[in-house]
């Protein structure tokens, strides 16, 4: 059967020549960097390279990049860790209500433990409004969080304009920009970030592997004790091969950006217009045009549910994703779709697709001759369907 | 994730529809959750002639409807109220556990419209 | 030139059956396994496949193993999490002198947080004594937190009757296995575990992964929070490749284990007799026999410090590690040594060699061809053994 | 870790060895911290016309002592006077930062070697 992967900002397949590096920090250069030995050293080298690498590309300095076990792990470090550090200047936190899990359930669980916490709205495009930032800060206000680009909707925040207001204001500002880095530039100089969070699993390459960029001058209590590695910022064996995949990664993301931008633009629209076009009552989730990731389609199709889309698609090969409950095990629909303002049942049914490296126009083809004609099976044993019908 | 058997059931699921003037329609669940089940009874003494079920929702929701009606039709309708969202589940080889409490409620739609078929003859 | 690695305790080549395994994972079978599609089943399937393999070699179930970055993080988690947990039943924490700077440096951090603090004190062999337990134990003692056996030093602690006392106190029993698991028989039932923590990269697997089992009905707090995966106990998108790997690997050492024991354990001897034989003034350092680690040499040469032995040794292909300040940075000679008594500039004389797999007797020999010169020219140079053949 | 300059003092270190009836002798550091060098003087017209060394320590002990060496051989007593711990560093092509505070003390040494040269002098 042909399998068409179209999930890719939940997760990727690791670049070959990324995996082939990974392979002999396996099982020749394995030194642990802390040793002194040249097992250590070579081990250490290449470890420092992939750190400047990283540094380079997000237009930072070497020693502000913390690498940690992923994007939730960075998330928690810059959160946590700042708020531990300046608790003593104030205990005020702002982020954005679309903001990912790893975001959102670390600022829930310090509001908990006595901080105060402001969440952001957002606009029907899943946009944060700028005088909504203004409005939220405080004195008190240590950290603004928002994210760079929403993993389910797409939709682009203008975090430099943020970064901006925050920095006048003197509080630290943390972008997790797990979604954007490889996709869009992502310069911390120009989105005035204090902290940001990077992914290597979301740009071909390795899970268990992210980075927090750290701004010289900022100070971070660590989540984790122990060996004092990384400056005491996150102690534990280094996990040099993953490292080393990841440096390698981020290198080719920046590379072919551009490029691979414009090519599954292209894929992306025709697979919105087609969907648009052949399916009816379908409303499509997040912003037109630039504010969009370029690899990114969400509609919410009416009156069906997003699991049943997607075992359907499977079915036929096709890994999409979809903000439904019923994959999440809550009873709640996306929070990112609700912030959004959609109702219950619109939430339920919305569907994600997001294209990589790999897709193909072919791909996109096959999307659009099968789901049609799941949407029709599924509507025909829709009670909301005929209720719909019914009524109009 | 789901047994074979629930997959089937999603895929092919029997006595899709509606019944036009049914004796009894019951439904359960709400959009706020995802899951809407409806189901349609013809009932001759007492027993479940015919069934048959519209359900927005998972494939939980979708292979559970679809199974109670195979597990009700021409049954009485006491032994239809004896049957339990719990049997169904079984019947179809288990759920994941996540969806045992929002997805698996096709059994409460089954007694909801015998309840509504009960209400109306009583009335009637 | 010949390379010698004998530093295993710090890290292990990734075995060649777990790299070509995980292989397939980073770049086919590369589903995110929180997703429903195929992609994510196939993962899902795999990591649950590990879980087993995990739980089983530990005699443990499938639901008491959760999946970290590493020792480091399985280490946190426990104390960490447990101590969260349980602070209002009571805030006294109990861990041995010799603890890895994972369990130290975590319970360090507690004690400024205002819980109390009991560091329990070894023997000259580095060994708890079960009496310095029992006097520790405090009606408000949450938790005992002591090694399987020591990283630097190889000694084996009496775990399973600290785990009895522990048990019928009522307090949680953590063991930190990360240097027995794979190496002598780690069983959880045994050895009365709560928690129990292993680390894949010391046996021939990946680093960045490890894991923490945790007895069913023991709550501990969770160190990041997210996405809720494993269980949520640990957010963050699975490392499945290297949690595939961890799980071959575990494998592979337990089938290996005895006899493997019993090659090292040769080696070992070989190479502890020979250095004794051919230096003067050599002090082993730790326990003799059965209650050390089938692959640990560790002596102190004296007159000599510990950097110069390992650069010199270095120089010549032969991959060691030591305890001394100067490999660490910090001032301080291993806290291991000083805790068994040693005096500093013993303590700064140490050398560990720790075997694996793929040693041979080739490569002991020639450690004892080398290491002989190497100390007799270190002498030549250093004021001390001037001053002791001059007062002697 | 260590530059090459580092590396190559530290395996062939010049001027070890004692310097019996030496004119000054310095010691620094201590067993506690792991580094402890020993700096023998022979000083004719407030020249060092001869020294030697004797290390125990890391590679950064043991090379620093032994460039030190090099770089006061010869000089007025003066001159060795002004030659600090970080030019030793410098003239190794640098030392990695932890070790620039406990390892790197051969000009002390030095200095302490011509204190105990001019206290003997002045004494005698
Ligand atoms: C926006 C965003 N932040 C954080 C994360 C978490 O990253 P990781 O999966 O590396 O833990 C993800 C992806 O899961 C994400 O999309
Ligand atoms: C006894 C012990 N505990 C914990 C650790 C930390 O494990 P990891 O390196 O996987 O973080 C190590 C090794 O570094 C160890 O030897």
């Amino acid at each position: 059967m042909r399998r068409v992967y179209l999930d890719h900002s939940a997760t990727t397949p690791v670049d070959r020549e990324v995996a082939d590096l990974m392979m002999v920090y396996f099982t020749e250069k394995y030194g642990n960097p802390s040793s002194i030995h040249s097992f250590g050293r070579e081990a250490r080298h290449a470890l420092e390279e992939a750190r400047s690498q990283v540094a380079g590309l997000l237009g930072a300095k070497p020693e502000e990049i913390t690498f940690t076990s992923g994007g939730t792990e960075a998330d928690n470090l810059a959160i946590l860790g700042l708020a531990e550090a300046r608790q003593e200047k104030g205990r005020h936190l702002i982020v954005s209500a679309i903001e990912h899990h790893a975001v959102l359930d670390t600022v829930k669980y310090l509001e908990k433990a006595g901080f105060a916490l402001t969440v952001l709205p957002v606009n029907s495009a899943g946009i944060v409004e700028l005088d909504e930032v203004i409005k939220s800060l405080r004195p008190d206000t240590i950290l603004v969080s928002v994210m760079h680009a929403n993993n389910e909707v797409g939709s682009i925040q203008p975090v430099a304009e943020i970064g901006r207001i925050v920095r006048e204001h003197g509080a630290a500002f943390h972008i997790d920009a797990v979604q954007t880095f490889g996709k869009i530039p992502v310069n911390v100089e120009e989105l005035k970030a204090d902290l940001l969070t990077i992914s290597a699993h979301k740009i071909y390459g390795p899970k268990g592997v992210g980075a927090l960029y750290v701004r010289k001058g900022v100070r971070i209590s660590p989540l984790m004790h122990g060996g004092g590695q990384e400056k005491k910022r996150r102690s534990g064996t280094e996990n040099t091969p993953a490292i080393i995949g990841f440096g390698k990664a981020c290198e080719l993301a920046v590379q072919r950006m551009t490029e691979e931008a414009e090519r599954v633009k292209k894929l992306r629209d025709t697979l919105l217009t087609g969907i648009v076009e052949s399916i009816k009552y379908v409303k499509v989730n997040g912003p037109q045009g630039d504010l969009r990731l370029p690899n990114n389609v969400n509609v919410s199709i009416e009156f069906v549910e997003g699991e049943s889309l997607l075992l359907s698609l499977d079915m036929l090969g096709i890994a999409a994703s979809s903000g439904s409950a019923c994959t999440s095990g809550s009873l709640d629909p996306s929070h990112v779709l609700l912030a959004m303002g959609l109702p219950h049942e619109i939430a339920h049914g919305s569907l994600r697709f997001t294209l990589g490296r790999q897709n193909t126009e072919e791909d996109v083809a096959y999307v659009l001759e099968h789901l049609p004609k799941i949407v029709e099976r599924l509507r025909k044993i829709s009670p909301l369907y005929d209720q719909f019908n019914k009524t109009k | 994730m789901y047994s074979q058997k629930v997959m089937e059931h999603f895929t092919n699921p029997r006595n899709v529809g509606e019944i036009p003037d049914a004796d009894g329609i019951g439904e359960v669940g709400n959009t706020q959750c995802g899951d809407v089940m409806r189901i349609y009874l013809d009932i001759e003494n007492d027993i479940i002639k015919d069934i048959k079920f519209k359900t927005f929702g998972c494939g939980a929701a979708v292979a559970t409807s679809s199974m109670v009606t195979e597990m009700v039709k021409g049954k009485t309708i006491a032994e239809a109220l004896e049957i339990s969202n719990q049997a169904v589940a079984e019947a179809l080889g288990g759920l994941p556990p996540q969806k045992m409490h929002c997805s698996n409620l096709a059994a409460d739609a089954v007694h909801a419209a015998i309840k509504d078929y009960l209400d109306k003859r009583n009335k009637g």
